[in-house]
This record gives C-alpha cells, structure tokens and sequence, in this order.
C-alpha cells in the first residue's frame, strides 16, 4: 500500500509479530516505508469509536511515548487469529493424530512435513498449522505429487521390516492394538485375530514385543536372532 | 591369573543412535573389542527375555542405547524399553546379580563422542564388578 | 477373564531350592493375556531360574512348555511322556493348573508360580480391575449394572457407607466407592425410587459361603 | 402410660419432649473394669444414655455390650453399639438377645470402619448383613418377635433403635434420601457425624423436616469439641463428609496452643446453643472420646444440667 501511496499513514497495532523466514526482510522494508508498529496490552487494548463525523477513531496506549494516542481511521482491518474447527471427528475418521492445539499432527518421522501420523495421509495448509497463502500452495503441490507417487504406482514396494501376526497364536487380547504408536493393527474377525497391513506397518517392533502369546513375528529382526545373537557374538571374545 | 576380559552386548536402535555410531566410526573411533552390537529398529522392540538371554549365555554386562524420550520415532519405543530395564533390574536383584550389570541410555543422533565414551564407561564398570558367574 | 500377578522371582527361586531339573508350564488361556503365564513368560521364568542357578555355580535343566490351557484334562495329559524327567514342576496358569496338575500327576512337586487375584478386566493397557465376585445369584440390574458386592469393600447392598470420600472408598483412594457411581447414575436416569426400596439381606448359599461349588449341566453331562 | 418401644431412659426423655444429650465412651483395650467405672462417674447425671463404642475404626477393643454392662452396674443409661464387620447374622441375633436379657435397651447399628483401618488388616471381614438391613432385622425381631428367618421368638427383645447419618459425605444429594430409608427400615432415633458447618447442616435440617422425617424419628446431632488446631485440620482433611469452616480453625489458632482446648470447648457450647433452636433437631450427641473428664463442664456450660428425670 505504502508503494502504490508512499504518504498514506498505515499503521499495524499488534499484540506479536512472528516472521519466519524471508518474511524478516519485508518487515524491514514496511519499517523503513514508514509503517508504525504499536504494541498493546492485555490489560490496555486499543479503543476503537465512531466519531460524530462518521469516521471511525482508534484508541491506543503507545508503549514507546507512554501516552495514549488517538487515529482517525479511514479503513481498518482485523486480523482475526486462527483457530482449528472441531477436527475430532474427522480425525478419527481417518485414524491421524490431532496435535496439542487440535491442529493435524504433522508425522513424528524426520522430513516428512506433509505426512500426517498415518501412512498414505497427507496434510496440507492452515489444516497443520497456521501460515500464509504462498507457503499454503508449496504445501498442496508436495502432497499431491506425494499422493500421485503412491496413486501411479503398479505396485507398491515395501521394506521386509514388518510385523506379521499369526492367527493361530494369536489370543486375540488387543494389546497390540492399544500399544501400536500408529494405531495400525486391529482384530479381524474374519481371521478371528488381530491383523497388521503390512503397507502401513512401519516396522517398529513394539508390538512384536508387547505380545503376550508371542504371535506377531518380524522377520528383519526376529525373536531367535535377539536371543541367540549374544550367545553368537560373545563367543568371538577370546 | 589371566587378566578377565568382559563380555558385553550392546543394543542399539536403528535412528539417533546408530547415527551416533557412524559419527563415531567417521571420527576414527572404534569400540573395545570387548563389545558387541545388536542392532533394532527401535529400542521398544527389546524384551525382558532378549535382555535375560544376554546374561544367560554369559555377557557380564548388557546395556541400550535409544534415543531421547522426546525425540523416538516411533513415539515411545525407548520409554516401554526403559520400563521393562527397570523390572528386569529388580529381578536381577532377586536372582543375586548385580543390577548395575544392565544400563540404558539415551543418546542424541549427533553424540558420535558420547557413543563410545558410553561404551568405555560400560567396560570399566564391568571390570570393577568382575565376572557374572 | 481371571487375572492374576506373577510371583517375586525370589519366591519362585525358594520354592525350587534343590531341584535340579524344573518343568515350566504355561497357559494360553486369561493368563496369556494378563501377561503373567503365557508363552513369552515361560521363557522368561526358565532364563532367569538359569541365571539365579548358574549364579550359585549350580548347573540346572529347565524345561518349558506352554499348553493350551490348563484347565482341560487333554491338555494336562499332553505332559504325560515328558513329566516324569523332571523333579519339580512350575505351572504359570491360574489356581485350577496346578491343582489339575497334582490330581493328574499325584507324585509330581507343584509349585504355583503366579496369584490368582480375580474376575475382572482391563481398563487400560497394563491395568485389570475387579469386576465380578462369583457369588453365584446375579443382581446388577438392581444397582444401575453395577455391582456392589464385588466392587463395594463392605459389599453393601443398601449403600452408600458414611465413609464415601470424594467418589473414592474410605479403605483407598484407588478404590472407586461404586455407590457413589450407582447413587449419581440412578439418580440421574430419575430411578430414586428402587434406590429407597430396601434390599433385604443377601442368601450367601450360593457363594463361596455355601461351600465348594460344582456345577452339573444336565443336558450336556453324561 | 406412653407405649415405650423398650423403656431405656433415652427414650423416656425423648418421648417426654425433652432436649436429650447423649455421651460416648471408647471401652478400653484390655479387661481393665476400672476405667470403665472412672468414666462413668464423670458422665453420670450428665448425660441421659452413653454410646459404647464396639472396635471403633476395626481396633480390638473390650466388646461393647460388656462395657455396657459396666456402664449400667453405675447407673447409666448404655446405648450398645453393633457393626456390620465382625459378625453375621447369626451373631448379631444372638448378642441381640443378649444385650436385652441383661437390660440394655438402646441398640445403635452401624456398617463399621473396614478392617484395613485397624490393627488386623489381615482380618477376613464379614458384611453378612449391612446397617439398614440390620436396623430392619432388630425391628422384625422386636416388633414381630421373629428371627431373621421368620421363625418365632419365645421372649422378643426389647430395644430403643438407633442408627448414624453423615449430612455433608458423598452423594450429598442422596444423603437425607439414606436418612429416610433407615427410618422407613425403622430406625427410633438417629446420632449424626459430628457438625461444624452449622449453615450447612441447618439447609440439612431443613430438607430433613420438609420430609417430615422428624416426626417419625428423634434426630440427635453429634457435636466433638476441637482440641487443638492439628485436630482440626486432620478432621477437615481426613475424615470423610467433614466440613471444618476456615472460621473455626482461624478462632482455635488465635487462641493459642495452650487455650486452643478452652475454645475448642466455646465452640461447641455454641453450637450446642444454636442446635436447641434448630427445627427437627431433639437433642445432641457430644463425643468427647478420651475427653469425658471435660463432659460435666460442657454440659453445664451449654446449660444441659440438670438432666430430666422422667418416670
């Protein structure tokens, strides 16, 4: 605005001002145009009447001068914040993980911004977290051609590294349904047991361990190799 | 009498610490000869029994490297694996073996340094307490 | 489901002192899933009896086994051909193994290596509660689906006691007062009224009090 | 001649409209008669019938109806106290029958403190029966002259019911419910935890009279003077359904430690007071267990004394 009127008097009452990246040297540019920065209160928020000759005044303790100054406004702006709508619901529909601020949770593994906390899920925007339009976009390009990566595929190759639950052990008891940090194994009634789709198994093991019948078996990193390995290994100790 | 030379087996998770132990190998450093390395995907895929096997077969000393508690990729693999170290500590004690024999740490992926300075510590501590039987 | 807790090592050590070789015997039933006396347990029993052994210079044969339960005479018989190349055997299942054990094998040592606690089940993972006491003459219906006799430390039957504290019982603050559940909930759902009837005094014959209980189906026995 | 349920000198009192005032005596751990006897001469004439505890918080103590028998050889009027925990129904009949051929005539019924309060935590318990049920069974043999099982009884008891009632324990809401089912089960009178929020127990009272429940049973409110601010603060925190106003603690600690007891004593002299004038209530309960020394004070002090003496 200040380009299109260099002497238009624009001013940005803020509670706090974050800006990530490049967005610095913006709010350098918007300073050295002129743009007043005035930070309130909690306790002393701005004042916003309608004068008698229609236009609208702004009340506001400046911190800098330590006084109150008023602004006849000809246009305000408020920045509303962002707040998640009721994703419960649909967090559960989908099986992904809501963060602490109700927000979808991005996936704990390392670079993977778009992934939400289950395989095959992706997140995109405001619905992580709240951020501008541009980095929106960027968002929404990487997990479509995410989702069109896996949709393309003939088939989808997958690690050996995961677990496999056998029916016949299986005493149906769920608790590799509750200890699964990703939700993925559930009881199959068809089978009578517990199943784990190996496309979403990440191949983590706890539920190998946590199995109190010992049903669930990981080739990559089985039970007889964790309990003859020692025996192996410590032989070659002179 | 011939100098005693512990036997140690060491667990490692396949993320901060086997990230830690490559740093280690970049930086010219190298384990005791006295320590072996079992590598899981996560720590939270060790059980009580892996831990007890170990000592069955002879190892004087057993201990875990995981990540931080905040920082597993797999969420709560090393807090499960430290629980079950707790109740197999007890147990040890009841058995009459010393339950400083067994030890879990948690290590960030950077720590080449800390990886083998673990494993000093671990082999001077086996020394002090001998063979397991 | 029963759900019983695993006995201290220490105790299971002193119960087997002197035998060389030791049968381990788990069960694929309630035990498995309280995680006490399934398969991986057997495992974990036999390692650590090794070690403690071992640890006294004592070199020791331990057998494990894990039946599909032990509460069927089948599958007791299945340690027929292996039972008598041991000197003690150690049952991980509920109450009924070992005794089923004993009465089957008569001159075979049975030692208990779990307590069996009681009827109930998981409230979260790793937690079981009781739910059920086994007194033979169901009556929930009475008290909004709950059960004062085996959730209620007196076992009232016109309750609340005057030691309600909070919504926890006088005895623990890990004990719910399971009157204070059935007053809020019957009172909510508008049932004051069975609430103020006065339930007389319980038959206790077809409880534990009554004696030993055996239970004869007629259609199904010989 | 009024028709007297069984005649005790509580029960003549509260039938003749007077304000009673009950004692409470803990019978001591062993077969020391003396003590018994020490503690009745404080309470006589003080008080018109004396609680006689029975293993009160599940410790072994002298049984109840034999420190009453003690109690009744000095002239008292013993109210015999009977808990779920140690006897079943069997029992309880029998030390019923027994209690009334020796003439004690006041009878309270309690569920008991679980066994893991005392000092037998290993103790198999019993709960045969519960409070309410046992109020019911006294009131069947008594009025009926029948046992538990309906067979008949040759000689029927003859007892002057009692049961307890905690005002402010959880589900509050429930409580004056609870209230009105003993005496519905056929409770004659009935002692309350011992008060101290006298604003929320007048609210009590005042439900309690919408009910009418006053009118089917004497309602006694219990009253325990304040040692000491400790005192205070473990009653207020410990045991359950006790509200201990800010206010009181605030009074017993500007008193001072050594005064504390003197207005511990203040205080309940004025509750006393206040409760002669609250609606539905017939009389007050004092518990000063270990402190019946100091009974004969209070009672004058509230202006008890002298007891009536009604024929």
């Amino acid at each position: 605005m200040k380009k299109q009127n260099p002497d238009m008097d624009v001013y940005i009452i803020n509670r706090d001002i974050r800006t990530p990246g490049f967005k610095e040297l913006l709010y350098r540019e918007a300073r050295e145009k002129g743009v007043i920065f005035i930070r309130y209160e909690l306790d002393r928020k701005p004042v916003v009447k309608e004068s008698d000759d229609g236009t609208v005044e702004v009340i506001v303790f400046d911190p800098v001068l330590q006084k109150d100054i008023l602004i006849k406004a000809d246009l305000i702006s408020l920045q509303t914040a962002i707040e998640p709508v009721s994703n419960k619901e649909m967090a559960e529909v989908f099986g992904v993980e809501l963060d602490e601020d109700n927000f979808f949770a991005a996936s704990p593994e390392k670079l993977m911004p778009v992934d939400s906390t289950k395989e095959g899920i992706f997140i995109a925007g405001v619905a992580n977290y709240p951020r501008d339009i541009k980095e929106c976009i960027s968002q929404a390009r990487a997990a479509a051609s995410k989702a069109i990566s896996l949709l393309r595929a003939e088939y989808l190759l997958k690690g050996g590294a995961v677990a496999e639950v056998d029916p016949g052990k299986c005493a149906v008891c769920c608790t590799c349904v509750r200890t699964c940090p990703f939700g993925i194994p559930y009881i199959d009634h068809s089978r009578g047991a517990a199943y784990i789709d190996p496309l979403l198994c990440k191949g983590c093991g706890i539920c190998v361990s946590e199995c109190p019948g010992k049903a669930i078996k990981m080739s990559y990193c089985s039970d007889e190799m964790l309990v003859q390995a020692p025996a192996v290994l410590l032989k070659q100790i002179a | 009498m011939q100098e005693f030379k512990p036997k140690i087996v060491a667990f490692y998770c396949s993320n901060c610490a086997s990230s830690a132990a490559e740093i280690s190998n970049k930086l010219g450093l190298f384990l005791p000869e006295n320590i072996k390395l079992i590598n899981v995907p996560c720590t939270g895929r060790i059980e009580i029994l892996h831990l007890l096997k170990a000592f069955e077969n002879g190892a004087d000393m057993v201990y875990v490297v995981g990540c931080q508690e905040d920082s597993c990729q797999y969420i709560n693999g090393i807090l499960k694996l430290k629980k079950r170290v707790a109740h197999v500590k007890n147990m040890l004690e009841q058995m009459g073996i010393e339950p400083q024999r067994l030890e879990v740490f948690s290590l960030y992926a950077g720590k080449g340094q800390d990886f083998v300075n673990i494993a000093n510590e671990m082999l001077n501590r086996a020394k002090q307490l001998g063979p397991i039987y | 489901m029963i759900v019983a807790e695993a006995k201290p090592i220490k105790e299971i050590l002193e119960m087997i002192e002197g035998f060389n070789k030791i049968l381990v015997v788990g069960c694929k039933g309630c035990v498995t899933v309280c995680n006490v006396g399934g398969a991986k347990e057997v495992a974990i029993l036999a390692s650590a009896i090794r070690i403690a052994e071992k640890k006294k210079g004592k070199e020791v044969e331990v057998g494990e086994i894990t039946l599909e339960r032990q509460c069927d005479p089948e599958y007791i018989e299945e340690l027929k051909d292996i039972i008598q190349d041991y000197e003690a055997v150690v049952s991980l299942a509920c109450g009924v193994g070992p005794q089923f054990i004993s009465e089957r094998y008569p001159e075979a040592r049975v030692f208990p290596a779990v307590n069996t606690k009681f009827m109930g089940g998981a409230v979260e993972h790793g937690v079981w509660a009781e739910r059920c006491a086994g007194c033979g003459q169901c009556v929930i219906h009475y008290f909004g689906g709950m059960c004062p006799i085996a959730r209620c430390s007196k076992s009232l039957m016109n309750g609340p006691c005057g030691g309600s504290n909070h919504g926890k019982c006088e005895v623990s603050p890990e004990i719910d007062c399971i009157w204070d559940k059935i007053v809020r909930k019957m009172m909510a759902q508008g049932r004051l009224d069975e609430l103020l009837k006065i339930r007389p005094p319980k038959s206790w014959l077809t409880a534990r009090d009554g004696g030993p209980r055996k239970m004869v189906r007629e259609e199904l026995a010989k | 001649m009024t028709e007297y349920k069984s005649g005790s000198n509580l029960e003549k009192v509260l039938k003749a409209g007077h304000f009673a005032f009950t004692g409470e005596c803990g019978p001591p751990r062993g077969a020391n008669v003396e003590v018994v006897r020490k503690k009745a001469q404080y309470l006589k004439g003080c008080v018109d019938a004396v609680n006689v505890t029975d293993n009160q918080t599940a410790v072994v103590r002298m049984s109840s109806w034999a420190a009453c028998l003690i109690l009744k050889e000095e002239g008292l009027d013993p109210n015999f106290q009977m808990v779920c925990r140690d006897r079943n129904r069997l029992a309880m009949q029998s030390d019923i029958l027994g209690v009334s051929a020796h003439g004690i005539k006041n009878m309270l019924c309690l569920s008991g403190d679980h066994q893991r309060f005392g000092d037998h935590p290993e103790a198999k318990n019993v709960y045969d029966i519960d409070s309410i049920q046992l109020i019911s069974m006294v009131k069947k043999m008594r009025d009926e002259g029948k046992f538990l099982n309906g067979e008949p009884i040759d000689v029927p008891p003859k007892l002057f019911i009692g049961a307890a009632c905690n005002p402010f324990a959880e589900p509050l809401e429930f409580r004056v419910y609870r209230l009105a089912k003993k005496i519905a089960a056929g409770a004659d009178f009935i002692q309350t935890q011992c008060i101290y929020n006298m604003k929320r127990f007048r609210e009590f009272m005042k439900r309690v009279v919408d009910m009418g429940l006053h009118e089917k049973c004497y309602i006694l409110a219990g009253i325990t003077p304040l040692k000491s601010v400790g005192m205070a603060r473990y009653m207020a925190t410990q045991v359950p359904g006790m509200d201990v106003p800010e206010e009181l603690i605030k009074r017993l600690k500007e008193a001072g430690k050594k005064k504390a007891a003197e207005e511990g004593i203040k205080i309940a002299v004025e509750q006393i007071q206040e409760l002669k004038e609250m609606e539905g209530v017939a009389g007050v309960h004092l518990m000063a267990i270990e402190w019946e020394h100091r009974v004969p004070e209070i009672a004058k002090l509230a202006g008890m004394l002298p007891r009536p003496k009604v024929e």
